[in-house]
This record gives C-alpha cells, sequence and structure tokens, in this order.
C-alpha cells in the first residue's frame, strides 16, 4: 500500500516499517476490543438477557482477564519499544560523522542553504550563503549529508517527507541531522512548524544530484561565488569570536 | 435517617486549613517552577557568579531575618487567638504588617540601589559589554524577587482584612489561615535568599 | 439544617449565586457558547482548506494570517474554555456536592469567585480579536521567540503590548488556571471533608474520585506554566529575555514549561469523561462497575505518571535524544492503566442486561471512537515513528479522535443522563438517539481520512495544500473536501441537540426522582434538587454500583438503604 | 494533640478545643536565626566553595523545615498533607530532571552570521 510519499532514504524504509509493525499490533488490538465492546452489546442485551449476574470484577477469577489483556498489552509495546528504538538509535542517537556537511538555516519565511567553503565546514568565513525563495539545496546522491539546523529568528522546523525527517530549528542552537538520499531528483523541503504569517509559503527545495552533476555543480559554485580561503591566524580568530559576542542588531531590536 | 450535625463533620482536617494546604503547595510549585528554571540557567552559565557579587548579602540576611521575626509574630498571633484574646491577636497582627512594610522598605532600597547601578533586565550597559546573559541574571532577579513581594504584599492585606474581622472574636479560626500564607511567604524567601544573595 | 427556602432576589439567585448547582449551570452554559465559538472558527477554517482562496459563507475571505489567529484560538478554547468548563467544573459542581451527600461546597464563594474568573478569562480571550493587530496566530501552545515578539512594533510601548493579541491570551489563560485552582480546591476539600456520614473513600462514586484526580493532576501540574506564563508575558510587555536565545534564555525552556503542564492537562480532560462512563455503563447495564477499585488504583497510578511523559510533545524538538528515549517508554507505559480502565468498563458490559438510552449510546460511543484515539497514540508515543507524524494531520486526527469524544462525547453522555435530575425535566429520547448518530457519523466522516493525509505528509497548520506536491493530489484534496463536508454537516447536526433542550425546557414532562434506577446519593433527593440538596443528610451503607445483588428485591440498592 | 477520632466523626475544632499542638515558637525562632547567622558565616571559615555553597542550601533546606513543622504545624498534620507537600516538591524534581539536560547542558549558539 502506497500511503506515504516515495522513500528515497536509507532509512525511510524503516519508518515505513515501524509504521506496519505498530500497525498490526494495533489492529489486533482493534479488532478484538471491537469484538469484546459489539458482542456483550448484543448478547446481553436487555432483550436477549433480561437479567444481570452479579459481578463486581474484583475476584481474580474476572479479573484476570483484564490482566491477560494488559501482559498481552505490555508484551506488545515491549516489542515495539525495542523496534522503534534501533530505529530512533539510527537516526538521532549515533548518526554518521563523515559526509558532505551542508547548513540550513530557517528564517521568516525562507530556508536559507550554506554550502561549506574549500574547508568542508559549516559557519567558517568562506561559507557560500544562498538565500533565495524556492531555492535548491543540492546534494549528492548514496551519500551520507550532515545538515546542520539552525535559525535566526523564530522556531522553524525542517520537514522532508520524502526522507521522513523532522526536525525543529530553535535560535541559539545547532541541531545536526543526517539524511542520505537513494534516488536521484527534486524533493521537498518544507518548514512544518508554525512561524508566523507566511508559515503555509516557507518551502524550499533539495535536489540529489548523481556524483559527478554534484561535483560540477559545486565547482560551478565556488566559480562563481569565489569563497576566501580561511585565515587561520589567531589574531582572526580572537576578532571573530569577540564580534561573536555581540548580539546581531536585529535580535536585539525590539528592545 | 440521621440527625445532620453529625454528617458533615466526616473531616480529618478542617476544610479551612486543608484547602490552605493545597492552596500553598500550589503555590510552592509555581515558585518551585520559577526556581528551577532559574537554576537551570545558573549551572548553565557559571558567569552569573559576576553578577550575584552586586546583590547586597546584607540588606538580603536583613530582609530574611524581618521575615522570621514576623513569622514569629504571626504564629504569636494565632496563639492569641486560639486563647480567645481577639486584642492581642490584632496587635500581633498589626506587628506583622509592620514587619512585611519593613520587607518592602528594605526590598525597595535595594531595587533602587540596583537600578542606579545600572543593572537591569534590558541594561544597554551590559548588552554593550558583552554581557547580555548577566542581564539574564538580572531578568531572573526581579521577577523572582517581584513576585516574592507581591505575595508580600498579598499576605499583607490577607492579615489586615482578617485583623479587622476578628474585631469582635469571631472568625479567629481564619488567623492561623492567614498565617500560614505568611509562613509560606517567608519559606520562600528563605530559599531564595541563599540563591540570589549568597551563591556568588 | 441551614434552611435555604428564604427568598433570594433573581440576582442573588441566578448571577452571583454561592449554590452549587447554578454555578454548574453557568460554567456549562459559558462552556457551551464558547463551544459555539469554536466551532464557528472551525467552521471557517476547514471550508478554507477545501475550497482555498472562495469566499466563506457567513465569513468572507480568510487571510493568511486569519487562518493561524483562527486555529489558535480554536485549539485554545476548545481545550480550556470547553473542555475544562464542561468536564471539570460543571460536572464536578453538580456531582460532587450531591454524590457525596452534602448541602453545598466547602467554599461557596470561591466557587461562585471561581466562576466570575472564569467568565472574565472568557471575555479577555474574546476581546483579543479585536485589539489592534488581532488575537494571537502563532499556534496555541505559544511557543516563543514567535509569541515573544509577536508584537511587530520594534519598540513597543507597555500598554501596547500588554493589549497585543499574545499578552492578552496569556492573560486569559492565566485568569482560567486561578478559576480552575479554585475550583480544584474546592473539589478536593468537599470531597475529604463534606462526605455523608458512611461515605467511606471506596463508597465514593467513580466520577468524583475522578473529578478529584483531575483537580490534582491539574493543581500540580499548572505551576510551572504558570510561572511561565509570566516569564512570557514580561518577555512581550517590558523586554526581559527569558526565552531570547541571543540573551541567553532559551525558547525550549518555554517548550518543557507549557508540555510539562499540557501533557497532563490531557488526562485532566479525560478522567471526568471516564467517570462519566464509570457512572453510566452500571446503570444501564444494571451490573457493578467491573473492578472498580482496581480502576481506582490505575488512575492513581496513571497520574503519578502523566507527570513525566510530557516530552513526547518534543520529540523533535531538538532535546536530547536519550531523554526522548526515556519519555517514549514513559509514554507507552502509561498505555498499560488507561486500557486496563478501558478494558474494565467494557467488562462491566458483559453479562449485564444492557439498555440502549440516549446517554448509554454516547458512553458506548466515547469507548468506540476512544480506542483509535487511544491507538493511533502508539504511533506517536513511539518517538522513531514520530520524527515522521510529528506535527502532522496524523497527530490532528489523533488528538480529535481523543479530545472529540472526551470532551463532547462525555458531556453529552452526562448530559443527558443528569439532565433530569439537575433540570427537572425529560429529554426527548427520539432527538436523543437521532443526534448520538448523526454526530458518531459526521464526527468519523469528519476526522478519519485526515490520518491518511498525515502519512502522506501533509502538515498541520498551513491555509493552502496546493502548494505542496505530495498532498496536492488525488485522493488527498478530495479527503480535505470531505473531511470539510462532514466538519459542517457534524455542527449542523447539533441543532438537533438545541431543537431537543429547547423543547424539553418548553413543554418537557416533569421528570421522576430517579428515572434510571441508579444508586449513587443525587439520586435520592428531589429532581431538581432545591437549595441545601437534601431534607436530611443522607447516611451510606454500602459502595455506589450495587445493581443485581442477589436475594434483593429491586435490581438496584441505593447507597442511602439500608437493608 | 490528637486529632484522629473515634467514629470517623469530630466535632468542628473551633478554637478552643485545640485541634493541633504548639512547640515552643520562640525557641523555634532562636534555631532560625542562629541558622541564618551560620549560613551567613560559612562563608568566614575558607571551606572550598562547593562544600560551602552546599552548606547553605543545606542550611535553606532545614530552615524551610523547621517553618513548615512548628509554625505551619505540619508536625501536627495527618499524612494525607504531608502527601500533598511532598508530591509538590516530587513533581518539581520531575521537571529539573527532564529539562535539566535540554537546558544546563548545551551551550548556547549565538545566530548565524548570514
Amino acid at each position: 500500500m502506497n500511503i506515504f510519499p516515495e522513500n528515497v532514504t536509507t532509512y525511510a524504509g524503516e519508518i515505513d516499517n515501524l509504521f506496519w509493525l505498530i500497525f498490526t499490533f494495533v489492529a489486533i488490538a482493534f479488532v478484538i476490543s471491537v469484538i469484546a465492546l459489539i458482542y456483550p452489546m448484543i448478547r446481553y442485551s436487555n432483550k436477549n438477557s433480561p437479567k444481570a449476574e452479579y459481578i463486581t470484577g474484583e475476584k481474580k477469577k474476572h479479573f484476570k482477564w483484564i490482566t491477560i489483556a494488559l501482559v498481552l498489552l505490555a508484551m506488545s509495546d515491549f516489542v515495539i519499544l525495542v523496534v522503534e528504538h534501533g530505529t530512533w538509535d539510527k537516526i538521532e542517537m549515533n548518526p554518521p560523522t563523515d559526509g558532505v556537511r551542508v547548513g540550513i538555516t530557517g528564517i521568516q519565511w525562507n530556508w536559507v542553504f550554506t554550502y561549506p567553503g574549500p574547508d568542508g565546514k559549516i559557519n567558517t568565513s568562506d561559507d557560500i550563503v544562498i538565500n533565495e525563495m524556492e531555492s535548491e539545496l543540492h546534494v549528492p546522491v548514496n551519500t551520507n549529508v550532515i545538515m546542520e539546523l539552525r535559525s535566526r529568528d523564530v522556531i522553524h522546523n525542517v520537514f522532508l517527507p520524502n526522507a521522513r525527517l523532522k526536525q525543529d530549528v530553535l535560535p541559539g542552537r545547532t541541531n545536526i541531522r543526517w539524511v542520505n538520499f537513494t534516488k536521484e531528483g527534486k524533493y521537498e523541503l518544507i518548514c512544518s512548524q508554525i512561524c508566523g504569517v507566511l508559515h503555509s509559503k516557507m518551502r524550499n527545495f533539495i535536489v540529489v544530484d548523481s556524483k559527478e552533476k554534484y561535483d560540477a555543480f559545486m565547482k560551478d559554485l565556488y566559480e562563481k561565488h569565489n569563497p576566501k580561503p580561511k585565515v587561520d591566524s589567531p589574531a582572526k580568530v580572537a576578532t571573530d569570536s569577540l564580534q561573536a559576542k555581540v548580539p546581531s542588531a536585529d535580535s536585539t531590536a525590539k528592545k | 435517617m440521621s440527625n445532620s450535625s453529625t454528617t458533615v463533620d466526616i473531616r480529618q482536617t478542617p476544610q479551612g486549613r486543608l484547602g490552605m494546604w493545597i492552596l500553598i503547595a500550589g503555590e510552592l510549585i509555581i515558585f518551585g517552577g520559577l526556581i528551577a528554571c532559574y537554576l537551570l540557567n545558573r549551572i548553565r552559565y557559571p558567569e552569573w557568579g559576576m553578577e550575584a557579587v552586586h546583590t547586597s548579602t546584607f540588606f538580603g540576611a536583613l530582609n530574611t531575618a524581618v521575615l522570621l521575626l514576623s513569622s514569629f509574630t504571626i504564629v504569636l498571633a494565632h496563639t492569641a487567638a486560639n486563647n480567645m484574646k481577639p486584642r492581642k491577636a490584632q496587635m500581633y497582627m498589626m506587628l506583622t504588617i509592620i514587619g512585611g512594610l519593613l520587607f518592602l522598605v528594605n526590598k525597595s532600597i535595594e531595587y533602587s540601589r540596583e537600578i542606579s547601578e545600572g543593572l537591569t533586565f534590558s541594561s544597554p550597559k551590559l548588552v554593550a559589554s558583552g554581557k547580555e546573559v548577566g542581564s539574564l541574571f538580572w531578568s531572573f532577579y526581579y521577577i523572582m524577587t517581584g513576585l516574592h513581594a507581591l505575595h508580600v504584599v498579598v499576605g499583607m492585606t490577607v492579615i489586615f482584612i482578617i485583623m479587622l474581622q476578628i474585631r469582635k472574636g469571631n472568625n479567629l479560626h481564619r488567623v492561623e489561615l492567614a498565617g500560614m500564607y505568611w509562613h509560606m511567604v517567608d519559606l520562600i524567601w528563605i530559599f531564595l535568599f541563599p540563591l540570589l544573595y549568597i551563591a556568588k | 439544617m441551614e434552611n435555604g427556602q428564604h427568598q433570594q432576589s433573581f440576582i442573588q439567585k441566578y448571577i452571583f449565586s454561592t449554590d452549587h448547582k447554578v454555578i454548574g449551570m453557568q460554567y456549562a452554559i459559558n462552556g457551551l457558547l464558547m463551544a459555539i465559538a469554536g466551532g464557528f472558527l472551525a467552521y471557517v477554517f476547514r471550508y478554507n482548506l477545501a475550497f482555498p482562496g472562495k469566499d466563506i459563507p457567513l465569513f468572507g475571505q480568510l487571510s493568511p494570517m486569519q487562518y493561524n489567529t483562527f486555529i489558535t484560538n480554536h485549539g485554545m478554547i476548545m481545550v480550556f474554555w470547553v473542555g475544562m468548563p464542561l468536564l471539570l467544573s460543571s460536572l464536578g459542581n453538580f456531582l460532587i456536592p450531591t454524590m457525596v451527600g452534602t448541602d453545598d461546597m466547602a467554599f461557596p464563594t470561591l466557587n461562585m469567585l471561581s466562576f466570575w474568573i472564569f467568565f472574565v478569562s472568557s471575555i479577555v480571550l474574546l476581546l483579543a480579536f479585536f485589539v489592534p493587530g488581532g488575537a494571537y496566530g502563532g499556534g496555541w501552545t505559544m511557543y516563543p521567540p514567535l509569541s515573544a515578539n509577536a508584537y511587530m512594533n520594534p519598540n513597543p510601548d507597555f500598554f501596547q503590548a500588554l493589549f497585543s493579541g499574545a499578552s492578552l491570551m496569556l492573560l486569559a489563560v492565566a485568569l482560567e488556571f486561578v478559576a480552575m485552582l479554585m475550583g480544584g480546591i474546592n473539589f478536593v476539600v468537599t470531597t475529604i471533608n463534606k462526605r455523608a456520614k458512611g461515605m467511606t473513600a471506596f463508597r465514593i462514586p467513580l466520577i468524583v474520585w475522578f473529578i478529584d484526580i483531575a483537580s490534582v493532576i491539574f493543581m500540580f501540574a499548572v505551576g510551572p506554566l504558570v510561572a511561565g506564563a509570566f516569564m512570557l508575558l514580561l518577555d512581550i510587555t517590558v523586554g526581559t529575555g527569558f526565552f531570547d536565545a541571543a540573551r541567553g534564555g532559551d525558547p525550549i525552556l518555554w517548550q518543557h514549561l507549557f508540555w510539562f503542564f499540557g501533557h497532563p492537562e490531557v488526562y485532566v480532560l479525560l478522567l471526568p469523561s471516564l467517570g462519566v462512563l464509570g457512572e453510566i455503563l452500571p446503570v444501564f447495564s444494571r451490573k457493578p462497575l467491573f473492578a472498580y477499585k482496581s480502576i481506582i488504583y490505575m488512575a492513581l497510578f496513571s497520574a503519578v505518571l502523566s507527570v513525566v511523559v510530557w516530552a513526547h510533545h518534543q520529540f523533535v524538538s531538538g532535546i536530547d535524544p536519550r531523554m526522548a528515549t526515556f519519555f517514549s517508554i514513559g509514554t507507552i507505559i502509561i498505555s498499560i492503566p488507561f486500557a486496563g480502565i478501558f478494558l474494565a468498563f467494557m467488562a462491566t458490559l458483559w453479562g449485564g442486561s444492557i439498555k440502549f438510552t440516549t446517554p448509554m449510546l454516547f458512553a458506548l460511543g466515547f469507548i468506540g471512537l476512544f480506542l483509535v484515539g487511544g491507538l493511533t497514540g502508539l504511533f506517536l508515543g513511539s518517538n522513531a515513528f514520530d520524527i515522521y507524524a510529528h506535527d502532522s494531520y496524523f497527530v490532528v486526527a489523533h488528538f480529535h479522535y481523543t479530545l472529540f469524544p472526551d470532551i463532547f462525547f462525555g458531556f453529552f453522555a452526562a448530559f443527558y443522563y443528569w439532565f433530569p435530575k439537575f433540570v427537572g425535566k425529560d429529554l426527548d429520547k427520539t432527538l436523543g438517539k437521532i443526534h448520538f448518530w448523526l454526530t458518531t457519523i459526521f464526527f468519523n466522516l469528519t476526522f478519519f481520512l485526515l490520518f491518511f493525509n498525515g502519512l502522506a505528509g501533509e502538515h498541520r497548520r498551513i491555509n493552502n495544500y496546493s502548494f505542496f506536491g505530495n498532498v496536492n493530489k488525488e485522493p488527498y484534496t478530495t479527503f480535505e473536501k470531505i473531511c470539510t463536508v462532514g466538519a459542517i454537516l457534524l455542527i449542523l447536526s447539533q441543532f438537533v441537540f438545541v431543537i431537543n433542550l429547547i423543547k424539553t425546557l418548553r413543554s418537557g414532562k416533569k421528570a421522576a426522582k430517579n428515572p434510571w434506577n441508579a444508586t449513587t446519593l443525587e439520586w435520592v433527593t428531589d429532581s431538581p434538587p432545591k437549595h441545601g440538596n437534601f431534607d436530611t443528610f443522607p447516611v451510606v451503607y454500602r459502595g455506589p454500583y450495587e445493581y443485581s445483588v442477589p436475594g434483593c428485591n429491586e435490581d438496584y440498592l441505593p447507597q442511602n438503604q439500608e437493608n | 494533640m490528637e486529632h484522629t477520632q473515634d467514629n470517623g466523626s469530630v466535632v468542628y475544632p473551633d478554637v478552643k478545643t485545640d485541634y493541633h499542638g504548639h512547640p515552643n515558637y520562640f525557641r523555634v525562632l532562636i534555631y532560625l536565626l542562629v541558622l541564618l547567622g551560620l549560613s551567613l558565616a560559612v562563608f568566614e571559615f575558607n571551606l572550598p566553595a562547593n562544600v560551602a555553597i552546599a552548606i547553605v542550601f543545606a542550611v535553606a533546606v532545614w530552615k524551610i523545615g523547621m517553618v513548615i513543622r512548628n509554625f505551619m504545624h505540619l508536625r501536627y498534620e495527618p499524612i494525607l498533607i504531608w502527601i500533598a507537600v511532598f508530591a509538590a516538591v516530587f513533581i518539581l524534581l520531575a521537571f529539573f530532571w527532564g529539562v535539566f539536560p535540554d537546558v544546563s547542558m548545551v551551550h548556547r549558539e549565538l545566530a548565524p552570521k548570514l
């Protein structure tokens, strides 16, 4: 059944499978419960059973049915927890550390993409920043893409339906999430946390290129923007960090 | 069927005290939530120690002593009320209110000193010197002490109203309830004192 | 006992009354009026979703800002101004004094004050629609920095900021909390202190237990959020930086403060409704409530657990992943006591002699629909799947499947059941059944398909989905339309209820003292109970659910009947 | 001072029939003031900072305990009231524990320069 969007990443299938696993348990529980609800309605209706029995339910003989059901529920809960923890562990707790790094920064109401300069790191002086409406982030296929997620103003949420990934971005902290696309194409990157008036229009794209196309794209990008190589002198670093202490003008403008 | 006098009396604690305890538990959680937020940030920013230096331990200690003494007087008012001495209870309640006023006077002297030093929650001085994290300390300082001062005012009002009510010797059990609220105000301060004035 | 029959002026008797029944009525009326407001908002934005850009009948064009405002206030109103007054305050006020067998609440004046503060809070909330800038439109969770910066003026003066939508909403919520705190203190103290003679802990009807547990959860969990609301209010009005990352604050702290209360709030809404089921199912099955004591223990257990599961609303907020694991375990564990309670309710039916009256239909409908809502909670409770489903229509469908049966089915069941007692007239049975079937059918029509939209990747709080490729295709656009049609029909079918109400009030038959042959104490007194409830205080001899006791002439044994 | 009753019903405890006992309030006050002095004097002893702060907070908790037990007469109250007060503490601890990793263990980062 194709009730999910097309899955294009290494872990999207896992999340879908997790859904079907839970769905199996839930469907069984649902069917049993509905039978347990409907059957007595017919069997013990006023017509079919004019006199009720006196059952308080405190006796072991009667209460055992609930105990059995709860033990079964606890067991399926346990299975669900074990399986889902594997997926959680893979996606959130032990993300890979090697791969292409990109920066995604939420502003009202657009996603700003940051490609690393020649040093391969984000948030350094040689970054290439793309801040256009409906812009596209190019990433290579079959490679770990490490996304550094930040926000400039309010809380946004990076939502990649095809990758089954959702992550809030908060001002003041960096969240690192990863994704590994298995299929080339153009996918949506949506903001799914309400972020103001034009929240509904906050949508950009991730374009997954083959390795060759991606290399060519990066080469073009470097030529066009000509990122300055990073100056590593200690003095520069010191002034950088000093400047960093002063908050940007707009974040305090309200005050 | 029974007669009415015994039926409503199945109780362990008089209902006023019971209600008061629940209210106090609720208030403790409100303040506790604020204190928890402060502590979480205090642990996060060790540099707040530099800001806490500016609070005046002397005034803080003085205020603690004032509140402890006023707690003492209100509890004496409660004893007097128990002994059916409304005049004496009123006197002790008056002393408690004076204690509260003294507390507020101290507090306002403290505030004016700090504000004149430019230590406010949106202090341009702190922000300009790159110590905007320090201004968060002052935000917490003012909100915690301010909310507490508000409770002092409420407590004083309640004590004053009840002081008027017991004039004719009825409603004497309410003295204890007002006292409990006042003690709660006191014990919140007991915890705020080391938090803001001593731990530097 | 004190004689309450002396003459009172109209204002004393019906407006500033300290009588718990009048206050219960006031809460119910206020709640239902707010439900009309919430329902109208729902109609407007649902129409907009199905037919984006079209003129909405009775409203006109809906701008994106208005859309945000409407969804935000729909959530706020339905949870805090409909669910809370209808289930907690109204039922608590009506039932606690009558069921524990006393004349009034422990603190009647406080009780009156509670309602009037609540009334003011509803006015303040609605007032926000008419201030410059409009009501707040950033989601009912009010996450800063969006809410802290909601007033767009860069240098707001204090009063401008205070009368902005965001701070009015905060003020309204804070006032409502004060009202509910007062009510909660009253409920708990009344139950503990003013019980009738012989009313021991395990002879108290389940609904009284559950309302008290809910009140205790509410009073204990709301504290940090009150502190947080104060902090956010200062952020908006005077420019402190508690949630401003640039100045060392932390937006995630608000999320914790909010959900630390926000999740227990779900149980605050759920428990009174479960209590209603606990009263109705035994009466119409003519059978004791299955495992009454165990149900109470399970509820207490879940109450304790409810304060340590809150962060499952924040799985994708960037919280520590280890904590997320813990909260996931807690969330899935808390399903067990609630499953136990529902199973006990279902087991009550077995071996009974079921009469399908209107309240019973609503009670059974509640169980059936809540089953869907509760089971889909398992998907969202597991943190790995929540990465995908969070903030999607799956969540929307899930919480409507829990909260709608909870608030409305629970309330209607209680309404049809206790209306003869507290108003003194019999409601029309046929219209009641029509109301039930229409509500059930159209409710499912409205929300069931949204599960699929959510799984297809449709995220919440968007005013126009034609922008998004994954969901701007068949069948999802049709699903949206079906949902809207369902929502409109759902709202229209409530007119059956209104008609029934008007008809009954005008020409209803006078209700008997104990029309359902129930055992609890409220049925001992007249319908409607007079001021002071009982002629003589009842004495209790047995538990609340003694139906079909062997060797008994009648099939029920009232609590106050000596053998 | 017993407050439990023989047949589950008590007379309303008006102020004459004393509902609970009374500790020696003056002694309690002296203890409290001594403890206040101790928390001020701790820093004169040249203890390590952590130990000093631990002592100060221990003293604060001790003082709170004294006020709540003696002045507010918690020591004479039934178990239910103790549960209510400790539930408040439990809830705050739960909150603190749940938020600690997210606020106290995360270091602030400034907005990226764009």
